[in-house]
C-alpha cells in the first residue's frame, strides 16, 4: 500500500521495517523532523528515543544501544555532525554497526562525510538517496551494510529530502534480497557473560581481555582490511544515456535529481549528454564512473558546494587520458537566507544552462557561488 | 514518459495551503496517481509566506521536488504571487480569489480563473476555507481528481482534533467544485 | 459624563505591534485595550483611554517597542462618557 | 452576557503629546539600533534583551561592553544590539567569554544564552565557567523549550509544562527532572551573584533589570562569576495564546525556578 | 636514635598454610581474569576496582551486568575485568550506559570513570544522565588529577592540593574552585542513591564496597540514577611518597569531599 | 643564541616571540607538552594560559581571546581535534585569526587537517614542519598568515615535533621579513563602540547589525574567494635532487625527513631518486610538484597512514599524462603499542628498501599496515 | 621470649608487589613489616611476623593482589625473641 | 655533508640517562656543535625502559630523531641493550658498566669499552650516578665534546632544587673522564 509520506516520516518507517529499536538525537533543521518521527512512532514499536541534551550525549546514547546487538540510529545536521566526529571515529574502529543520518544544509559536508571528519584512517559507507522513495530502500539497505561489516553506515540526506512528500510503500526486507545472511552478532555486549572467563570489551582501541598492551599492528591492519574490502564491494551508482555522451554530468543525492530531469529532456531533443550518480559516496563508484565516462569529452560535476566530488571524480579518471581541463564544476556554493541549503541552482532551468555551457565550453556564472573551474 | 501536472499553491499564514496541497495529494494517490509534494515555510517557527508545490503523474515522476516551470496554479492570496508567475507554462491555468484579487490577476502566460473563493468559504461555514473552495474549483476545472476522492481525502487529512471542521470543508469543497465549469482545462488527455 | 485625570501618555507604533495583548493587563489604570481594526500586518493594536499615569508598565512589557512613555507637566483632564448599551 | 460596557474615548497615539510633557521613555533602549524584529508575539525574549540593554546604559558601560551570543531565538536580536558583540556555537558562549575576558580584562564581558544552548547543549562550558570563578556575567533566557528549533523540551522544562513534545505536560518518570539552573551555578564556590529574574509583568522586568545591574557591578568589582536567568514567555513553543504567556510563565515556571537574588556577594540566600 | 627493636620471626608466606585453615579471602575478586597491570605502586584505582566486582559478585549480577569505562589510567585495569564492557571516549561513558540500559533494562549497567573524565571532560554527561533519572550507576574514582597524562589538576582538586600544574597546590583566585561532584549530583531530581566512598584505609575500602552494593540493588529496583564516587590515592600525580599517599588522600582530598552516603531512596541525608 | 630545546618548548617559545598571548588546551599526548610549555611562559609574558576543562572549552576560550585581536593559539591530537571541528568550521566562517597545534599521534588526520572535519566548505592553512627548527619558523609565520587572511591556520606536528630536541635560535621575525605589513585588526571586538552605531557583531553566519537576515550569495562568495587567493598565495614546499629524478619521493612533515635522508644517500650512491615535501598541505603545491614530476616514472608517496596525501599528488598530476599505475603508495598505517605514532615505517632502512622497491617495481611489505597501492 | 597466637596467616605474591607499604599501616596487628631485600622487579616486599587475625584487611587495601587471606581453624603459637640491639 | 656522531643511551628507570643526554647534548651546544636528541620513556607515566638518542654534528644534521644506524651506545644498564646491538655500526663504540654487565657485553661490530661505572659512582659520592661516570668515560675515549664543556653544561641541565648533588655530578663525570684512554676513538677526524 502506498501512503503519502514526507521524507522524514517514510525514513522512520523505513527504519523500524529494518529492526531499528533505538534513536536518539538533538534537534536541528532538518534534522528534527526525523527525530520527531522517530519519537512518535519507536515507543509505539517497543523501541526508545531519546531526546538528547546535545549531540555528543545523542551519539554516545547510539553507541551504547548499537554495543548491545540492537539496530540503532542518530544523526544530525550540520555543526551537529561535526560535534560528533570524534565518536564516528572511535565507533568505526571499535567496529560498531550504526546508521548514522547527516541531514544537511546542502552539500557542503561531502569532504566530512566520505573522508571521516574525525582523526585516523576510517571511511564510513556512505549513502545518498535520490528521493524518498529510494531512501525507504536505502534506509533498509543500510541497516544491512552496518551489520554486515560491524560498519557505521552514513545515509546523506537533506532538507529536500526531509520534506518533500511522496507516495511511497514500505514494506520490510529480508536480508537475503538486501545481499544475503548475515553474521551472527557475537560480538555484541549483552551483560551475559561477565565471569564465564569469555567476558567481552567492545572498544576501539585494540585491547583484549587477559593480556596488557594491545598488538596495533594486527588491530590496525584488520580494519584497514575490512575497508579494503568494503571499497571493493559495495560501490552503487546509476548511470543514464552514457552511451555516445560527449559531455557527462555527475551529481550525488537530491540534487542529482535535478540533473537526471535536464539531463533526459536534452537527451529527448537529441544533445548527447549523459547521467552518472554515485549512490554510494564511498566507495566511490570509480570505475563506474571512468567507463562511464570513456567516451565523453567533458565531465561536468553538479555539486553544491565549493568543490569537493569533483575530486572523487578526477581520481576516478587518473590516468584515464582525459585532459585536465575536460573535468569541470558547473554547481557552486548555493544557499538560501535561512542556510538551510535551498539555494538557487536547486532549478532545473539554472542546471540546464550550466550544462549546455559546459557543453559549449562556455563559462556560466550568475548563480550564487559560481561554477568552481 | 509520463504526463506530470505541476500545481503551485501560495498563500499566507495560517495552514489553508499545506491542507489543501496534502488534499490533493492524497486525493491523486487514492485515483492511482503518482505524486509528490512539497511545502515551504518561512524556515523557523515565525512569520513568512506558506507555498507548496504538488506533482500529479500518471507514472513515476521526473520532475525534482522544486519546480521551475508548472502548470498550474492555486492562489489563495495573490502576496506573495509575483515570483510564480514566470513559472507558469503557456496552457497553463491559475485559479485565485477574487475576493481578494478583486481587480483579477495578472497570470501572464496562464489562463486566470477567478472564483468568490472567500465568500464560498463563509457560505459554506468554513470562514477560514477558502483554499478548499480554491481547490474544488481548481479540481473541477481540470479534472485532476474526482470531487469524492477529494472529499475522501480531506477525511484523511484533518487531524482529529479538527474533526468538527469535516462537514463545513467538504462543503466548501463542493461549493468549489461546482464554481468553474467542469473539466474545462483537462489536465489529462483521456479525460477531456 | 465623568472626568478623567491623565498624568502621562504614551505613543504607540500600532504597524509594530503584533497584537500579543501583552500591554493590556501590565496597565496599572486599565487604560488600555485592544482595537477592533487590524493594522497593517494584520493584528489588533492597543489603544489608549483618559487616565494614562505615565508609568511605562506598557513599554517594560511590550515585546516588539511599541511604546514611546510622557509625563505631563500638568495633568490633563478629560471628559469621558458611560454609555449603557445592550449587544 | 447582556450588560452595560464603558465605550471609552480613544486618545491620539500616533504623535508625541501637544501638551508639555517630558519624555520618560522610549520605544526602544538607548542601545538599541533598530525596534523591528521576526520573533513572535508574546515573545518574552525582546522584553528581557532591552532590560538587559537599560541595565548596560545605566552603568554607562556601553563603550567598554561585549556580548557573547549563543544559538536559539533571540539570535535575532543582535542585528538590534549596538554593542560589540561575538556571536557563539550553540551552547558554547560561557568559553568564548572566559577568553575574551582574558584579554580585555577591563571590560564587560556577558553571555545571552537560552536554555536550550545554556542547559542542554552547553551545561558544562557553564558549570566550569562559574566554578573557575571567571569574571563573567552569564545571561541566561529561560523559556523551558527550544524555541527556534519547534518548541521541544528542554533540560529546564519544569514538570507538568506543556512544549512540543510534551503537549500533556513533561512527566518526571518518562522525561526525567529539570535542572534549577541558578540554584545549582549559586551552590559552586566560584559564583559571587546569582540572581533569577522573570518578565511575566512590569515589576518583573524592573527587577530583572537591576539584577542585571547589581551582576554587572560585581563584575565590574572583580567579584568572579555572575549569573542572571531571565524567565520568559514562549506561547509558540508551549501552545498557550500569547495573552496567556505571562500567567503560564509565572504559574507553572516560576513555581519551580523561583524569582529572587539567589547569592549576593558570594553568599547564598533566598529572599 | 639508638633503642631497642624487635627482631621478629618471618613466616611462610609463599606457600598455604599446612595447618587446617579455610581460605577467607583470594588475591583477586573472582571476577578478576589477571592480576598483573601497570598502574603505580600505591594507586587506588585497583583497590577500588576490586570492591566493585566484589559487589558485583556478591549480589550475583556477574551474568547481567555491563560496565563502561572511560579513559584514564583504569583504562588499563580493562583488560583484567571479567565482566563485559564497552569502552567508551573520554567523558562519554554515561550516555553509552544509557543507551545500552534502554536495549537491556534487566542488566546492571555501570560506568567507571575518572574525575578528568566525568567532571572535567565529560561533566554534562553524568549531570544530564542523572537528571533524566537514568537506571543506571555512574562511578568514580576521584583522585583530583588526571593520572594519565601526568598528573595535572582535575575539576574535583581540591584547594591546597598538590598536582602537576600546581606544585604549591591549587590556590582558588587563579585556579578556580573544585567541584564537588557527588553533592551535586545529589541535589538533581531525578538521583536515587548518591555515596562516596574512599579506599585510604580498608574500613574505608569495605565501606566502598557496601556502598557499590547499595547503589546496584537502587539500580536493580529501576529507582533512577545512581552513583558512587570513591576517593583513591595517586601518589604519582600528588608527588607524594606511595605509603603516604592514603593520609594525604584522607586530610587534604576527604576533608572536602566528605565521605558517606549523600543520598538514599532518593531522600538527601549526611551520616 | 642557540639553545637546546625540544619541540615543544621551541614552538612555545616562538610562538610567544610571534606575541601569541593566549593559550588554552585540554591534556593529551603529544599535546600535553605543548600546553605545559604555554603555561609555564606565557605568565611570564603577562599573557594567559588556561587548562580548558575539556577541547571543546579550548577552542572556544581560544576562539574567545582571538575575536578581542590578541594572537592567540590552542591545539589538541587526535581526539580532541575531533572535538573541536565544529568550532574550527565556524571560526573559519567568522574570519578569526586563530593558529591551532595539531599534534596528532602519526598522520592520519591529513583528510581531516586539509579538507577541514567539520561541515561546509572551508579549508584551513596547513603547515608541517620538518623538524624542531623549521617549526619556530613556521610558528611564527603561522601567526603572520592568520592575521594576514583573517583565517585559521593550523600546524601539523607530531610526538617527535614534541619531544626532538635540537639547537634553536628563536628571533622574533618582523611581518615583513614574513610576507609584508599586516592589515589592521578592525575588525575586533574590544567592546568599545557599543552604543556609537557601529559596533560590530563578529559571526560565523553573515549577520549584519541594524538589519534582519543575511545576504547568502555575498557572505558566502567572499569567503570563497578569499579562498581561492589563498590557494593561489600561498603554497610552499621543499624539493631536492628534482633533476633526473626517475622516481619522486613525497613525504610530509617529520616523516619528511627520513625520506630526505634515504634520497640524499641514494642520489649520492648514484640512485636516480628526487624528493619533494609540501610544507603547506592546504594549499597543496600541485603545480610545483607536476613540475617536480615532469621527468619521473614514479611518484612514490610515504605517508604514515592508509593513503591520504596521495590523492593531493593524484589531483596535482591529473591531466600530466602519467598513468595510474605510476603513483604509487610506500607508506601505511604504523603505530606503536601506546598509540602515539612512533611505528616501524620512521626507519631510514625501511624507508630506503620502499624506495628502491618501488624503483624497482617490486612490492613492498612487512611493515605494519602495508602498502595501499 | 614470648609467645604469639596467630589466628590467620597470609600467603604473598611477593613478585607482584610495588612496595608500596599500604599493607603495613593496615594491618591491625602491626605484623607485616618491610623486606630488606628487593623482589624480582626491584621492590621491598612485605613480611608476615606471628600474629596475623586473618581480618583482611591487607588484601583490601593491596592495589597490586598480593594478598590471599586465610583463618586457621585452630590458633597457632609461635615462639618469639625480643632482641636488644645497639645501631 | 657533515660528519654527524650517533649516540644511542640506554638504560632503566630514574632520570639519569635522559640527564646524562641532556648533559652531552648542552655540551655539545657549548663548543658549537650541531645537536639533536630525543629521548624514549615507556609512553605513559608508569615504568619501562628508558633510552636517548644524540646526535653530534659539525654542521646541519640531517639524520632523523630516530637512528636507524648509529655510531657509538652508552649502556647504563644492559637490560634493553638487545634491540640496540643490530644498530651499531662496524668501527663503532660501545662504553658500558662493567659492574652491571660482569661478564662483558657483546657489542656486535662496534668495539666494547667497559668502565667499574658503579664503583666509581660510589666513589664520587653519587651513587646513583653511573650515567655520568659513563658519560664522561665515553668523552674521554672519543674526544666528542671536552670534560669543561661536559662539567658546565651538567651545571646548566640539573635543576636548581638538584644542586646539592652537583658536586658529587661533577667528580663523576672527571672520574669516567679518566677512565679509558684519551681520545682512542676519536669522534672527530681533526682531533684525532
Ligand atoms: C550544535 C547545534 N545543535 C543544534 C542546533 C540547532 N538549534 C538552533 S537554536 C536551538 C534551540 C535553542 O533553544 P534555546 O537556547 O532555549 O533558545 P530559544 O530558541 O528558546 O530562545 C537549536 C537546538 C545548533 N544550532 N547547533
Ligand atoms: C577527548 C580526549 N581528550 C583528552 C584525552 C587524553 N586523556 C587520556 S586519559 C586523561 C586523563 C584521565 O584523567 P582521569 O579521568 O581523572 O583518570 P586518571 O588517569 O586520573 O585515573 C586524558 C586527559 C583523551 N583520551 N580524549
Ligand atoms: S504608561 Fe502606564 S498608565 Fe500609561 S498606558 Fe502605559 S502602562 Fe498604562
Ligand atoms: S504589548 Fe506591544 S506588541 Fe503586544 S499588543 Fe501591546 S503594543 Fe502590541
Ligand atoms: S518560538 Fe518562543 S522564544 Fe522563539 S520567538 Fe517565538 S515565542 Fe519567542
Ligand atoms: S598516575 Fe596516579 S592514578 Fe595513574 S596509575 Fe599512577 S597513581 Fe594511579
Ligand atoms: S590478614 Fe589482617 S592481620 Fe593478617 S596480615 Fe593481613 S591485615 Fe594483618
Ligand atoms: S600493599 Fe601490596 S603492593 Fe603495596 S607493599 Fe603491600 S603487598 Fe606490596
Ligand atoms: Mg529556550
Ligand atoms: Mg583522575
Amino acid at each position: 500500500m502506498r501512503a503519502l509520506m514526507e521524507g522524514s516520516e517514510a525514513i522512520a518507517e523505513a527504519a523500524i521495517a529494518a529492526g531499528c529499536r533505538f534513536f536518539a538525537g538533538y534537534p536541528m533543521t532538518p534534522f528534527t523532523e526525523l527525530l520527531e518521527s522517530f519519537a512518535k512512532r519507536l515507543p509505539e514499536e517497543g523501541g526508545a528515543c531519546i531526546n538528547a541534551e546535545s549531540e555528543l550525549e545523542a551519539i554516545g546514547m547510539a553507541w551504547g544501544a548499537a554495543a548491545t546487538g540492537a539496530r540503532v540510529a542518530t544523526g544530525s545536521t550540520g555543526q551537529g555532525l561535526s560535534l560528533m566526529q570524534e565518536s564516528m571515529s572511535e565507533i568505526t574502529r571499535a567496529e560498531i554497526p550504526l546508521v548514522v543520518f547527516n541531514m544537511a544544509r546542502g552539500q557542503g559536508d561531502y569532504f566530512q562525510a566520505t573522508r571521516g571528519g574525525g582523526h585516523g584512517d576510517y571511511r564510513h559507507i556512505v549513502l545518498a538517496p535520490i528521493d524518498v522513495n529510494e531512501a525507504v530502500d536505502i534506509t533498509q539497505l543500510a541497516f544491512h551494510l552496518a551489520d554486515q561489516w560491524r560498519h557505521p553506515v552514513l545515509i546523506y540526506g537533506d532538507y529536500l529530502l526531509a520534506h518533500t512528500a511522496e507516495a511511497v510503500a514500505i514494506e520490510p526486507r529480508s536480508a537475503e534480497s538486501l545481499g544475503g545472511p548475515l553474521p551472527e552478532k557475537d560480538w555484541a555486549v549483552d551483560g551475559s557473560l561477565g565471569g564465564s572467563g569469555r567476558s567481552r570489551n567492545l572498544n576501539p582501541i585494540g585491547m583484549e581481555k587477559g593480556s596488557k598492551g594491545i598488538d596495533p599492528d594486527r588491530f590496525w591492519r584488520l580494519l584497514q582490511e575490512k575497508q579494503d574490502r568494503i571499497e571493493a564491494a559495495e560501490q552503487r551508482f546509476e548511470a543514464e544515456h552514457t552511451e555516445g555522451a560527449e559531455l557527462l554530468v555527475v551529481a550525488f543525492g537530491t540534487l542529482a535529481r535535478f540533473a537526471r530531469y535536464v539531463v533526459r529532456e536534452l537527451r529527448a531533443e537529441g544533445v548527447p549528454v549523459g547521467y552518472f550518480r554515485p549512490i554510494t559516496l564511498w566507495p566511490f563508484p570509480g570505475q563506474a564512473l571512468a567507463e562511464a565516462a570513456a567516451g565523453a569529452r567533458t565531465v561536468a560535476c553538479l555539486e553544491q558546494n565549493a568543490g569537493q566530488m569533483i575530486d572523487d571524480v578526477r581520481l576516478s579518471l587518473f590516468g584515464s587520458g582525459l585532459p585536465a581541463s575536460s573535468v569541470v564544476s558547473i554547481g557552486g556554493i548555493s544557499t538560501d537566507a535561512a542556510g538551510f541549503g535551498i539555494g538557487p541552482l536547486l532549478d532545473t532551468e539554472v542546471v540546464r544552462d550550466r550544462i549546455r555551457a559546459a557543453l559549449e565550453g562556455r563559462a556560466v556564472d550568475g548563480v550564487l557561488g559560481g561554477p568552481i573551474s | 514518459m509520463s504526463v506530470e501536472r505541476e500545481i503551485f499553491l501560495t498563500g499566507i499564514g495560517g495552514q489553508g495551503v499545506q491542507l489543501a496541497a496534502k488534499i490533493l495529494a492524497l486525493a491523486a494517490i487514492r485515483e492511482g496517481r503518482h505524486v509528490m509534494s512539497l511545502g515551504t515555510y518561512g524556515g523557523t517557527m515565525r512569520g513568512g509566506n506558506t507555498d507548496s508545490t504538488v506533482v500529479v503523474a500518471d507514472g513515476p515522476i521526473h520532475t525534482p521536488p522544486i519546480v521551475s516551470r508548472g502548470w498550474s496554479a492555486i492562489v489563495v492570496h495573490p502576496q506573495y504571487w509575483e515570483p510564480l508567475r514566470p513559472k507558469l507554462r503557456a496552457g497553463g491555468v491559475v485559479v485565485f480569489d477574487a475576493n481578494l484579487a478583486a481587480d483579477g490577476l495578472d497570470a501572464g502566460v496562464a489562463a486566470a480563473f477567478g472564483v468568490q473563493a472567500s465568500d464560498l468559504a463563509r457560505e459554506a461555514d468554513a470562514g477560514r476555507a477558502g483554499s478548499l473552495v480554491l481547490l474544488g474549483a481548481y479540481c473541477g476545472l481540470t479534472g485532476i481528481v474526482s470531487l469524492e476522492a477529494l472529499q475522501d481525502a480531506m477525511q484523511d487529512a484533518v487531524p482529529p482534533y479538527r474533526h468538527q471542521h469535516l462537514e463545513a470543508n467538504g462543503r466548501a469543497l463542493a461549493l468549489g467544485h461546482a464554481a468553474l465549469s467542469p473539466a474545462h482545462v483537462p489536465a489529462w488527455e483521456d479525460t477531456a | 459624563m465623568s472626568q478623567v485625570e491623565s498624568r502621562g501618555t504614551v505613543v504607540i507604533a500600532v504597524d509594530r505591534c503584533k497584537g500579543c495583548e501583552l500591554c493590556i493587563p501590565a496597565c496599572p489604570p486599565a487604560v488600555l485595550s485592544m482595537s477592533v481594526d487590524q493594522n497593517a500586518i494584520g493584528f489588533a493594536y492597543p489603544e489608549l483611554a483618559p487616565g494614562c499615569t505615565g508609568c511605562g508598565a506598557c513599554l517594560l512589557v511590550c515585546p516588539d517597542f511599541c511604546f514611546a512613555v510622557y509625563g505631563y507637566d500638568e495633568p490633563v483632564l478629560h471628559e469621558e462618557e458611560d454609555t449603557a448599551c445592550a449587544p | 452576557m447582556k450588560g452595560s460596557m464603558t465605550h471609552r474615548m480613544k486618545l491620539d497615539t500616533a504623535n508625541p503629546p501637544a501638551q508639555a510633557a517630558r519624555q520618560k521613555g522610549s520605544f526602544a533602549s538607548g542601545l538599541q539600533l533598530t525596534t523591528d524584529h521576526d520573533l513572535c508575539p508574546g515573545c518574552g525574549e525582546p522584553v528581557a534583551l532591552r532590560a538587559l540593554l537599560d541595565a548596560v546604559e545605566t552603568l554607562g558601560l556601553a563603550q567598554r561592553t561585549i556580548g557573547v551570543v549563543g544559538i536559539g531565538c533571540y539570535t535575532a536580536l543582535t542585528s538590534m544590539i549596538d554593542l560589540d558583540l561575538i556571536q557563539a556555537l550553540h551552547g558554547r558562549a560561557p568559553s568564548l567569554a572566559t577568553g575574551a575576558k582574558r584579554m580585555r580584562p577591563d571590560a564587560l564581558l556577558f553571555t545571552l544564552q537560552g536554555d536550550g544552548d545554556m542547559v542542554n547543549e552547553g551545561l558544562q562550558e557553564v558549570i566550569h565557567t562559574a566554578a573557575r570563578g571567571e569574571n563573567v556575567t552569564c545571561v541566561l533566557l529561560n523559556n523551558g523549550v527550544f524555541g527556534e528549533t519547534g518548541g521541544h523540551m528542554t533540560a529546564t522544562t519544569v514538570i507538568g509544562q506543556r512544549t512540543k513534545n510534551t503537549l500533556e505536560g513533561r512527566d518526571a518518570a518518562y522525561h526525567g527532572h529539570p535542572i534549577l539552573i541558578g540554584d545549582l551555578l549559586a551552590g559552586l564556590g566560584g559564583t559571587s551573584y546569582v540572581a533569577r529574574g522573570s518578565v511575566h509583568d512590569a515589576a518583573g522586568v524592573a527587577k530583572t533589570r537591576k539584577y542585571f545591574e547589581r551582576a554587572f557591578e560585581s563584575q565590574m568589582r572583580g567579584e568572579g562569576f555572575s549569573f542572571v536567568e531571565v524567565l520568559t514567555m514562549c506561547p509558540t513553543g508551549w501552545f498557550v495564546p500569547t495573552k496567556e504567556g505571562p500567567g503560564y510563565l509565572d504559574e507553572v515556571m516560576g513555581s519551580v525556578h523561583v524569582t529572587g537574588e539567589l547569592k549576593v556577594g558570594g553568599v547564598l540566600k533566598r529572599d
